[in-house]
């Protein structure tokens, strides 16, 4: 779960990082009122898409006046598909240089990583990798003081910023293990001539310790639809194909998708039902997938987890209680086997043990060849 | 000869009686696995398919000679389970719970780590060497005893180029799923190094997918290797971006791609497989090579 | 530092345990009040002393009047020395069993240990080594619920409370850590048809680390003149002779006293003044000493960090600017040693290399034997 | 021989631009220890007593082969400049500083035992090994070598003792303060193993005072050591309860008290001096016997 802008610096803050002056505004009349209380002041687009500044998400005002009018353009616009509907208007910073410092999860090393970078402000994916620092952090100590203040020297920091920079750095760190956070990024971090401002930042939470992290807002970045799915425990993803695709696992997921692309069917959406996924939520996913009113439906499960004779009822159930007339190709291979392959061919389905054979029998008739 | 697991296993399995736990209990116990105990805090003195239930691991390794373990506990509570594992003295954890936070992930890693003990998952379908010992979630029937050595992130997606390598006549020494999440205990390039090891491994299938760097470091790893290796990968037409997001970004830095991928693996020698089920013939032009 | 009963139940709320509803009180009017509004209550005298039931500081009332007189006569009485300022008046718990629990710092094991009994309620000294379970934590991992739970199952807790003694100890840690504290107690953790419940808490907080508690009350153990000297960061405490003394360091300093006693004197006081005192702060603990008026002042100093010249010219300070006629002897060795002795003889001050001979003429001179 | 240090420390002196720092760089040197460099954050390029400062550990250790440290940096910082030095892969660390929070000391020493360092202290006086190398704080002139190893609880009344012995021409191997506080890395057993190891040690002093659990522990560990053992014990009369407290008293259960100490080691064969000046007769009389 990504955080706005303004939510992550509010976090930040009471963390003891300085971010500036400013608040969240949904209406022109009070950027101007902020505005006339900061003085110059820079209006940020609350979106959850990157590359904001780029979009013109991110714009100037040296007067209420002008406030106001930025404000107005720049209220109910999209940014990458996002609309616009929270401005955050901050008092403009003199900034002498704009720093990087991000703490994220290296699944490569299985440990968390501190990053910094004396060229902050762009996308850090744009940083040559020589003027990227990177420190491994022990999880059982977390990051001290002296590791961040070595990456501050390292950075070019003048000496009287070494030590405010190691401070954040370590309050960052400690915001990331609270909040079991993916990433916490200040990008830019930025020297002014009263210190280091945290001038952007970022929280992202791991999904799957939101049960635990009941003080935090929470932020939807998806479609209605991708959010129908997820709230039945699945993970989906739309795409603009005409074949509707639900498998059991992500693997063979993106397999299906790989595969009816190869055969030259065009897969509508990413939908992984999951390894323990039972027939009530198969079920109303399904339900789901039908509302996208695709051409065909392949249902491809290996059973591991999964038996394939809750596959096979929940098919029969959706179908039972919301006839449809789409074609419908199910896979089914694993636990519970043959009692799944009955129970479909029993009520009529067209059932495979063959991805190959599915795949190539769900493309067929998505084109109508029946 | 096979790797992390054979008959010498004495399994205790965490969360014996949930649903998932109780089922596949007795799914190992049917493949031939040792279910020596089953842990169930609350539920010591029951019995689950024959196998006794204790309170804690400490008394399923004192009482039953327990060495390996398999959890089931919901994610919520996976970590204390491991943690209780790992300080009980057991060295193979097979972690198939899913959606266990990623800051738990990176505690149970660091706390193996800590121990000298390895840590399968989570989110793993497990490992099986065919014939001897299986620890998992994976269908029984699949699997057959021989000289590939298989490695995958994905469970599903591995039972589906291991049928068909059973199907094609090519058995397995071992199969392990290093698990789906983005921090795991086993990783790719472990597994390579113990399959290059065990003398009955001949050849080495890995099944992999976009997201991470696990592959292009497996690839790195693979030059020094002496055993041929085959790989299947999934997520050529994934939507880009949805998966990971920022933060696996800045890490990866243009790795994590299929494109990078592929390249990586086979710029190593390793040959590639463009649909799951030419996998087998891979192999078997690797085995007569 | 100690917590009052009060305080220390407060905290353990905030995180998450279960205490009796009750309230503080320093008036017999509030306590009648909070009785009529709880029922059967308890009333317990807040002072930091152990043993406080045996001393008549918890006494029960089953109605308002009754909480008024039992108030009423325990407000401004003593317990072992303390005056009774608040009484906690709580609802009487219907206590089926009490236990033990704590969390404690083993200096031998060089670990927190948690600790429990099924034999709660009394001193825990007093519980015999077979009834007490300690189990060694791990800084680095802190207490896992498996452990507790192992603990739990040791003492022999009914089933349906095995995880909630487990959640308490945890959260017992949880506190531990984050308030710095020397102990945690639950003592007794009362087990009662509706679950655990700490009836009595502890919570002894590091004096080492209170400038990072600041959140934390400050509560204060000591006598006036124990106060005075500690803000000048000595280690003060006051015996019941005449020979007043000061030395640096707690080894020599109890050393010295035990010198002393051998030899016949009756030291007036324990006063180290440390490895890195200055002259400064050393002068003031002198000023504070000659408060109590000794019949004679030893000064043992064997130099370390500790230079003595800056113990003469403290020495020398003192005397100049609040003259006194006591008779003083210091005993000086080690860092800038000839220096120091230079300064005390030039201003016609008893001084000596030899601990013995210091102690044998400051014991001869206390007895006015000059 | 001699144990913990020798000719070969180079030592990095952590907080060598504060007051005590800079003094006792300047002792130390004059003492003949080879002080290789000072760290202070802030104050790289510097130099005190000649001696080149640096920010970092790291680059003490890379640029002048640090191997030890002496840590003067002030109790809230402290925790930090012990785990600098450790991760830099030094492997003694004499922390001086008093004040420390518990439970940064319970780090500190877990953090060295993860790393297999020796942390001395802390709150000491330091180590010293007369005629070789001293790290710490002790006066530099009542020192001498020879054959009497001295393990102290306390700065001052060590001096005390150790000048008594040199005063009677026992000389000492190495004299370690184990620190003054409730937590310390380095105790009196593992010193007594060190000496009992070291050749050149022929006779080994305790200075040990009431509190704690330290003395009745070195007790036990006496009766299996071959070299006699002299103590001397402050707190006959100090004020009982006010030093230890509650929490101490839970752990020590008995133990702790002057009369539990001596009882615990004259049962263990060691000589109890009543008088701080009467250890050298006793040393003597043990080193004749």
């Amino acid at each position: 779960m990504k955080l706005y802008e303004f939510m992550a610096k509010e976090i930040l803050e009471r963390h003891g990082i300085r971010i500036p002056p400013g608040q969240v505004v949904d209406t022109p009349e009070e950027a101007a009122s902020v505005a006339s209380r900061l003085g110059p002041v820079v209006l940020k687009a609350q979106v959850l898409a990157g590359g904001r500044g780029k979009a013109g998400g991110v714009v100037f005002a040296t007067s209420p006046a002008e406030a106001r009018r930025r404000a107005e353009r720049m209220l109910g616009s999209r940014i990458q598909g996002y609309p616009v509907e929270r401005i955050l208007v901050e008092k403009r910073l003199d900034i002498e240089q704009e720093l990087y410092v991000g703490i994220v999860v290296d699944g490569s090393a299985r440990r968390p990583v501190l990053l910094a970078s004396a060229r902050g402000g762009v996308d850090v994916e744009e940083v040559p990798d020589a003027e990227l620092i990177r420190r491994k952090i022990d999880v059982r100590w977390g990051l001290m003081p002296y590791r961040a203040r070595e990456v501050a020297l390292r950075l070019g920091l003048p000496r009287q910023l070494v030590p405010a920079f190691a401070d954040i750095a370590c309050r960052m760190y400690g915001a990331f293990r609270q909040y079991d956070a993916e990433l916490v990024e200040c990008n830019p971090l930025a020297v002014t001539p009263d210190g280091l401002v945290a001038a952007d930042a970022r929280l992202n939470v791991d999904d799957e310790a939101l049960f635990r992290q009941k003080q935090l807002p929470r932020v939807h970045d998806d479609t209605p639809l991708e959010r129908k799915v997820k709230e039945l425990g699945l993970s989906y993803v739309q795409l603009d194909g005409d074949i509707a695709v639900m498998a059991n696992g992500a693997g063979i997921t993106m397999a299906t998708i790989d595969v009816l692309q190869k055969f030259g069917g065009r897969p509508a959406n990413f939908l992984d039902v999951g390894g323990g996924a039972a027939a009530e939520p198969m079920a109303k996913a399904m339900a789901v997938l039908l509302e996208a009113r695709p051409r065909a439906l392949l249902i491809n499960i290996f059973g591991g987890i999964t038996r394939c004779d809750d596959v096979a009822r929940a098919v029969l159930e959706v179908r039972g209680s919301r006839p449809f007339d789409l074609p419908v190709v199910v896979r089914l291979v694993g636990t519970n086997e043959d009692e799944g392959m009955r129970l479909l061919r029993e009520a009529g389905i067209e059932a495979y043990r063959s991805m190959e054979e599915a795949a190539a029998a769900v493309v067929r008739l998505a084109r109508g060849e029946a | 000869m096979a790797i992390l697991i054979d008959e010498k296993v004495k399994l205790v399995i965490q969360g014996i009686t949930g649903r998932q736990g109780s089922f596949h209990c007795r799914q190992m116990l049917e493949y031939g696995t040792r279910v020596v105990a089953g842990v169930s805090p609350g539920k010591g003195g029951h019995e689950v398919c024959g196998v006794p239930v204790y309170d804690t691991v400490e008394e399923a390794v004192a009482t039953r000679g327990a060495n390996a373990s398999c959890v089931f506990v919901p994610a919520p509570f996976a970590k204390d389970a491991v943690f209780e594992a790992l300080d009980a003295g057991i060295k193979l954890v097979v972690v198939i719970t899913e959606h266990i936070p990623l800051h738990d992930a990176l505690d149970i890693v660091a706390f193996a780590q800590e121990r000298g003990a390895t840590v399968v998952g989570p989110n793993t379908f497990g490992v099986i060497s065919p014939g001897r010992c299986k620890i998992g979630i994976m269908p029984n029937r699949i699997y057959c005893p021989g000289p590939v050595g298989v490695a995958a992130r994905s469970g599903t997606l591995s039972y589906e180029v291991v049928a068909s390598l059973s199907l094609a006549g090519l058995g397995q020494s071992t199969v392990v799923g290093v698990g789906g999440d983005r921090v795991t205990g086993l990783g790719f390039v472990q597994l390579l190094k113990q399959f290059e090891r065990d003398e009955h491994t001949r050849v080495i299938v890995l099944v992999g997918e976009i997201g991470g760097t696990a592959e292009e470091e497996a690839a790195e790893y693979i030059k020094s290797l002496s055993k041929p290796v085959v790989a299947y990968l999934a997520g050529r037409n994934a939507p880009p971006g949805k998966r990971m997001g920022h933060a696996g970004a800045i890490i990866e830095r243009g790795k994590g791609s299929f494109a990078s991928k592929v390249r990586a693996l086979r710029s190593a020698g390793v040959a590639v497989a463009e649909l799951p089920w030419e996998v087998p013939a891979l192999v078997q032009r690797a085995l007569t090579a």
